[in-house]
């Protein structure tokens, strides 16, 4: 899987929410999306999911150009938004057996429940994902994906909601989908872990790519073109 | 404690036969002793259901009514139980008014159904307390259900007038009477037995009518100890 | 007194919101014509005909377009629990229902001033000299459809399905308004003017009063609801 | 192929979601039942004029019941942007349309199977041999009414007015087949058969036949958009 | 402001997320809420809030009872849920001079201009809410309760979309707010930066209160109460 955004823009009404985006991305990639709030991270990550259309620009996946009519590219790309995109009146399975069945991957009752017990929602699987709390969707959204087994993992500020065990879990399942050859974006805010987790970080500030770059420890310049943006008061 | 509940069983009992007793009574008065009506013959014989179970209905609607202003003022469930109870027996009371009435009708009027004033306002009573048991399920919280329904259940029973007034002038006011009234029935001339007879089935279905009531008052009154249980036991 | 500032408060909310974007109004307004067309279309009705069915047709196609609206009245306040924010605050529930329905009456008022007219044209009816008075009646039955339709609104805020439960719950309780109205125009439009249609435009009174007492009365538990 | 996997997905897990909580079925139900008493009051009928009147008072029942379950429609993807989820995913457009105007017809059916004889009931009218022909010509208008209204569903579905703006589009569309399906009734009922009906009956099924497919074709943009 | 709350209790269906629950806080404590997925803290704060009834228990300010028409209380609580409790359709300005004119509190322009300059909004004053950023959103509703200061203010989870200098511009808004002698419950996932802030730490486990202690360094008690919760992965 091989991603590749060439002048991607978008406009909302008088302002460029994102402009002149480049990128290209090869396999096994692990990218951390940093920036001030406001900068395009949800933006970006929304069109590269098609969610939005872009102003102008194209994406393309192992050559082939995203396009709304696309659909087996879709099955692709994946898009971790906590606590969304499940529906409140099915329960926790109903939920996964759903989206496994539409994706066409193994929705067979032993995977569902193997991947609720490693997510720790095994006792609530039979709960309507409406009546769990706030980090127990946010699990579950990282079941579903396990299931899904996206080429390209988008993820819009991940952390929020989840608890320490939560963020484990996590960590260990984005490790192992990059190992697998997979693309990892994600936007976060929580700069520590994000530097950790990455091989790649981009900085984006109101709407621009502002800096892009393979990680590497110690890592001056990036210290020097994010600390604008890190609090005061410390880690 | 034991005892109590004991007791309430044995006195639920009691009153269970004495309705059974009291409705066979009331149906062997109406169908054997009372003599057939002087212009409809046999047929007139559903009266003594069709009046009673109208009549029952009325009571319902109006302990409905008192249930809902206890629970918005008390806020105690039990009220809220007596409530719900009431309107379900209420619909079902109204319905059986209805269905015995065509039944009736088919034969003495040559139709099911006929515009007449009191028929509409009866299928109108049933429309309302549909809608409040509709109102009261599709409310996920059991408290917010609750109320609103008790709110329901108030402006309903304050509109009945209204309605009534509405609908009687409607009929009156406007065009002249049909000759399909209800009311025309020979209500002059009785024979002492019809009334014993409509006496004896009334009282046979209040005693019915309270027997059920208590019954699904029970059931709902299990529903939350069973609810305290579990929570007990924390499941 | 704060009820009534807040009251305004909210009012003013809604108007600005309302002014902002004209949806609600626009779209009642076109609604509401348009079902004039489809009524006509369902009963083709001969020329003399309709001015017996003209109060039907144009209190249906209120009641209707009140209907749509009441489903808009609170979604300002659904979408980001908006309407938590506004329980969590000191605001006097009666203040609420004020508002809402009076944000709604004049929602409706507006529709109808246009309608009516439009009615009378489409189906070129002569008698204008009878406007004013079936404007009252008609601001008779919308208040009492507003204030009304307000408490059912509220009730059916969190039900599931929401559209359907309104009018379920609605009307029925709105029979007498429905009626009132209706005969009202009728026997207005027939005789003239009001003789025995005073007995309808009584009831349409005493609905009206009630509703709104206990509106403000027990509008608290409504919305606690 | 995958389409009609997918469509029946996502229909299995509408009707699962309906069978759990019967409301929009009920609901509409009954709303379909009170729109009849509705329309009695509005305009109050001599019982042989109903004879003439019936096929609109049924349509225009199905039609504005048809309508909030129409609003309903997309409740389910409404929340959580589940269908942002759905577009996400590799979904046939088609299939999702397909879906979703086979989850509104089979639930505007089961109203119609039960409020049609009860209107019957209602309003006495005699011709139960009739019901067969009657009952086709309202499977013919009421498919036409769900793929038009799924459509229109579709496209309001992020307007901001959705609940007014579904009808303001789609009553003008469906004027074709309301047409359509009252004058067929209506001559059914007069001659007892199908006789000039079929020119009648030929436009419903043209126009079924045609927004059908558009609607397959067109899905892709209407919902992206 | 005191705040008294005595055995809160709140039943979900069959689970019970809150029971058992006493708490006493005096004026300027800041309590850090912690817990895992599912413990309760989000139960708690809307108790607290008067936005759902409790199913046990009652909650005291200064000795009155809160209920659910003590309209007067309600104005000294306030709940800080990021990107929630804002009309989209009104710009960020408006939004603030609603809400101050609600609150009767100083909603001249200055006021409110000041307040979006300190949160970095000054320039997005006008733009409607919805079409801010999720970050940006959270910083407004940090200006709304700078703007209205309430007696006891709750959050849920602040930290999640806040950009570094969201997150200072934050904690000087709390400890300031403290110092004033208001309360501040503050629910989070964000281990350290809670500790840092707080004077007093509650662990909420399954609905149960495990552990409540004024805060002191070192705090082995604390380590050994949470240890459970804390990432494998560090800080
Ligand atoms: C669907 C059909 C019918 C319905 C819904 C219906 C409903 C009612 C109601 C609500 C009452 C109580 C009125 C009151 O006291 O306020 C009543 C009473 C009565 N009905 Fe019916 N009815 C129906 C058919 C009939 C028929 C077919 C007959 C006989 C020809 C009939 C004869 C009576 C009589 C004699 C009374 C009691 C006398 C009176 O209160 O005036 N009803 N009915
Ligand atoms: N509306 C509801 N209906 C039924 N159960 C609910 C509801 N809301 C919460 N719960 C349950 O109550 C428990 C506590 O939920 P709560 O949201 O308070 O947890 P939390 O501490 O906020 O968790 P998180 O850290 O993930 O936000 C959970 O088990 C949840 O499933
Ligand atoms: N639907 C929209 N309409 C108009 N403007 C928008 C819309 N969504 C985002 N914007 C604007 O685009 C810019 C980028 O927003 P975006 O949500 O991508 O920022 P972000 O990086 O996700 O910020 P945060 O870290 O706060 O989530 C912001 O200035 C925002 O105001
Ligand atoms: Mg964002
Ligand atoms: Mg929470």
């Amino acid at each position: 899987m091989r991603l590749t955004v060439k002048q991607l823009a978008k406009a909302y009404g008088y302002l460029w929410a994102l402009r002149h985006f480049d990128l290209t991305l090869s396999p096994g990639e692990f990218v951390a999306l940093l920036g001030p709030n406001g900068a395009g991270k949800t933006t970006l990550l929304k069109l590269l999911a098609g969610l939005t259309p872009p102003t102008a620009g194209v994406i393309e996946l192992d050559g082939r150009p995203l396009t709304g009519t696309a659909i087996a590219e879709r099955g692709q790309i994946g898009l971790l938004a906590p606590a969304e995109h499940l529906y409140d009146q099915l329960t926790a399975v109903e939920n996964l057996r759903f989206f496994t069945a539409l994706y066409d991957k193994d929705s067979s009752a032993s995977a569902l429940d193997s991947a609720l017990l490693q997510v720790g929602l095994s006792t609530r699987a039979r709960d309507y994902v409406g009546n769990l709390s706030a980090g127990m969707k946010c699990r579950l959204s990282i079941a579903k994906w396990q299931l899904l087994d996206p080429g390209l993992l988008l993820l819009d500020e991940p952390y929020g909601v989840l608890d320490g065990s939560g963020i484990d879990l996590l960590e260990n399942f984005l490790k192992a989908h990059c190992a697998r050859g997979h693309i990892v974006i994600m936007a976060s805010h929580h700069v520590a872990r994000a530097l950790k987790l990455c091989d790649r970080a981009l900085i984006l500030h109101q709407g621009r790519l502002q800096f892009d770059q393979r990680k590497q420890t110690p890592w001056p310049a990036f210290e020097h073109a994010f600390g604008d943006f890190l609090p005061r008061s410390g880690p | 404690m034991e005892r109590s509940t004991k007791t309430v069983k044995r006195r639920k009992g009691m009153l269970g036969v004495l309705a059974l007793v009291a409705v066979v009574a009331g149906l062997c008065w109406s169908l054997l002793v009372a003599p057939p009506d002087a212009y409809q013959g046999e047929v007139q014989r559903i009266m003594y259901l069709h009046l009673p179970s109208i009549l029952t209905a009325y009571l319902s609607y109006f302990l409905v009514f008192i249930g809902s202003g206890m629970y918005l003022w008390k806020r105690d469930n039990k009220d809220d139980l007596l409530a719900h109870a009431a309107a379900e027996l209420g619909v079902l009371f109204t319905a059986l008014t209805i269905i015995e009435g065509s039944i009736w009708g088919k034969p003495t009027w040559g139709v099911w159904w006929t515009w007449d004033a009191r028929l509409t306002l009866t299928a109108i009573l049933l429309l309302i307390y549909a809608g409040y048991l509709m109102l009261r399920s599709s409310i996920e919280d059991e408290q917010r259900a609750a109320s609103a329904a008790a709110i329901l259940g108030i402006l309903g029973f304050l509109d009945i007038p209204l309605i009534h007034m509405s609908v009687y002038w409607w009929r009156t006011l406007h065009q002249p009477p049909s000759i399909l009234r209800p009311d025309k029935a020979p209500w002059e001339n009785v024979h002492p037995a019809m009334l014993t007879a409509l006496t004896i089935s009334f009282v046979g279905f209040l005693l019915l009518y309270f027997y059920l009531l208590s019954l699904r008052y029970r059931v709902g009154e299990m529903r939350q100890e069973i609810k305290a249980l579990r929570l007990e036991r924390g499941v | 007194m704060t009820l009534l500032r807040q009251a305004y408060l909210l009012l003013r909310k809604d108007l600005l919101l309302e002014w902002r974007r004209r949806d609600s109004l626009l779209t009642m307004f076109f609604f509401g014509t348009l079902l004039l067309f489809v009524f006509h279309f369902a009963f083709d009705m001969p020329p003399d005909k309709v001015v017996e069915l003209a109060p039907a047709l144009l209190w249906l196609a209120f009641l209707f377009t009140g209907t749509l609206g009441l489903a808009q009245l609170f979604q300002a306040e659904r979408d980001n629990h908006c309407l938590d924010a506004l329980l969590l605050s000191p605001l006097d529930r009666g203040a609420l229902f004020l508002a809402k329905s009076a944000f709604n009456l004049i929602l409706m008022l507006l529709v109808e001033s246009v309608v009516i007219p439009l009615f009378w044209i489409l189906f070129n009816l002569g008698s204008w000299n009878l406007l004013p008075q079936l404007f009252l009646v008609t601001l008779l039955g919308t208040l009492g459809f507003c204030v009304l339709g307000t408490i059912t609104a509220a009730i059916t805020l969190r039900a599931r399905a929401r559209e359907l439960l309104l009018p379920l719950v609605l009307f029925p309780l709105m029979i007498p308004v429905i009626l009132a109205t209706i005969r009202c125009m009728e026997m207005v439009l027939r005789t003239g003017s009001f003789g025995d249609a005073i007995a309808w435009l009584r009831l349409l009174i005493g609905f009206d009063v009630i509703f709104l007492t206990i509106g403000v009365l027990i509008f608290d538990w409504v919305i606690e609801s």
